[in-house]
């Protein structure tokens, strides 16, 4: 796996938040994909994913996040984001993500908006 | 799709630092899966003294476009960054006949942003045949 | 598809007369689907000192490009030709965004050979896009 | 209709004929299909195509054919090309044609070969 990314876990109020950091692309996105899977996987319909340490993400990234969504809107669930970065969030705007997604600025917000 | 040769590096010109300008600069990486990475950092590298939402924009394009060699393209590239003031020029070359696809954007599917990203942020943008290989390429302009 | 407009036709240079040599010459040619067999017409009497495969080849290329602008690409179509000494370029612009496929060959297929011709007989291809407007192009060298 | 293109229709040996003449594209090309079609509807199963006086055809022209081959082949007969100038049969070699029409250099010989 590439050094430059990495992924942390917490359980925030019961809501489990994924912390991406780094760069997510076809290399590193992977592992992120299997994490979100297994948490789906074992029961958790919503997991907010904080993407405040990412410093680059592409169309991979994209597709990863993409597919968790569907797979937690299934479960009756959701996959609120958190970003700032205007960059990072750019790369959603362009592909009409930011009105697929849930998007907030802090972790705090984002798990607060889970009921 | 990973081999063990290190990838070729030429670079056939030092960068002037003009800041706000795009310097002069050739560069070529033969590559494969693993230097997707040291080809956004070239054209970021190059790029160093250009205002930061262009040079964000050329590393992400640039990263779609060898993305798509490795994952579509065969797994080997060549990428060649041509940058002369205001304007960059990236090509990334592949041994594959099949052309890149514009999809369309949807919220649903888990792939085919990429194309996507690059019709949205480059001035121009094409694919080029010559026997079987294939130049995928994109253009930004400084002033747009 | 078709509209009562007339073509316009604009020639910067007469053809230089230097049999079996391409002559220096940029046509264009602004039309719609009634104006594909005058397209291939051009291209002929551009080429018309030159070898006959040679010519045959492009008025045949020119003519698949301005069909599929035609059919595919909304119905109108700008031709612009540049012949230089031993190399012609023709580029059929129009107003789509979606790009030309080059399909796999089949005996059973009803259509889908236009960008295999194009793909067999030129010496480059490509398709480029500019905004929402789109660039399909060819390049055939007399020396092959 | 382009005037540059003609269509006429023989039988010989009771095989019907079609003769083109001209130019075949996109705009000259339906009323060949139709002819074609027309012939096939009519419980023609075998019809020779005689290309002898065509001077240009395009990618449409070979999808107008490969059609009209079909639908013969489904009723259990053929269609016979006769060709003769390299110009046009090469259209047909690059695109994988020959080895799908039987293709003759004259009438006479198309006919021949219809059992
Ligand atoms: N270098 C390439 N070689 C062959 N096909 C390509 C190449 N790049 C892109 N494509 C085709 O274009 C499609 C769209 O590409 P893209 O938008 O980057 O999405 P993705 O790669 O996620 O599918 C791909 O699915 C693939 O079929
Ligand atoms: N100018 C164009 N604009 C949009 N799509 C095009 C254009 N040219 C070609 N295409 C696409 O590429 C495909 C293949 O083209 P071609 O090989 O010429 O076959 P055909 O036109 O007979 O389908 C077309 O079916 C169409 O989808």
């Amino acid at each position: 796996m590439d050094q430059s990314f990495k992924i942390e876990e917490v359980e925030m109020d019961g809501v489990p938040v994924v912390s991406a950091s780094g760069e997510i692309d076809v290399a590193t996105a992977p592992p992120l994909r299997d994490r979100l899977q297994a948490l789906t996987t074992s029961g958790k319909s919503t997991v907010v994913v904080d993407l405040l340490g990412v410093t680059f993400l592409d169309s991979t990234a994209l597709g990863v996040l993409v597919g968790a969504l569907k797979r937690c809107r299934e479960a009756e669930g959701d996959l609120p984001l958190v970003i700032r970065e205007p960059r990072i969030l750019k790369v959603f705007e362009i592909t009409g993500l930011t009105g697929v997604f849930p998007i907030y600025e802090s972790v705090r917000e984002a798990v607060g908006s889970v009921k | 799709m990973k081999t063990t040769a290190a990838p070729a590096r030429e670079r056939s010109a030092r960068p002037h630092k003009t800041a706000g300008r795009l310097p002069r600069r050739r560069i070529r990486l033969a590559g494969d899966a693993t230097s997707l990475r040291e080809a956004r950092l070239l054209v970021g590298e190059t790029l160093v003294n250009c205002p930061s939402d262009f040079r964000d924009a050329a590393v992400l394009l640039t990263g779609e476009l060898v993305t798509n060699a490795v994952v579509h393209g065969g797994g080997w590239f060549l990428l060649q960054v041509d940058a002369s003031p205001g304007r960059l020029r990236v090509e990334v070359t592949d041994a594959i006949a099949l052309q890149p696809r514009l999809l369309a954007l949807s919220g649903d599917r888990e792939h085919g942003r990429g194309m996507a990203i690059v019709d949205a942020l480059a001035t121009r943008w094409g694919a080029e045949h010559i026997g079987s290989r294939k130049v995928v390429w994109f253009e930004i302009c400084l002033e747009r």
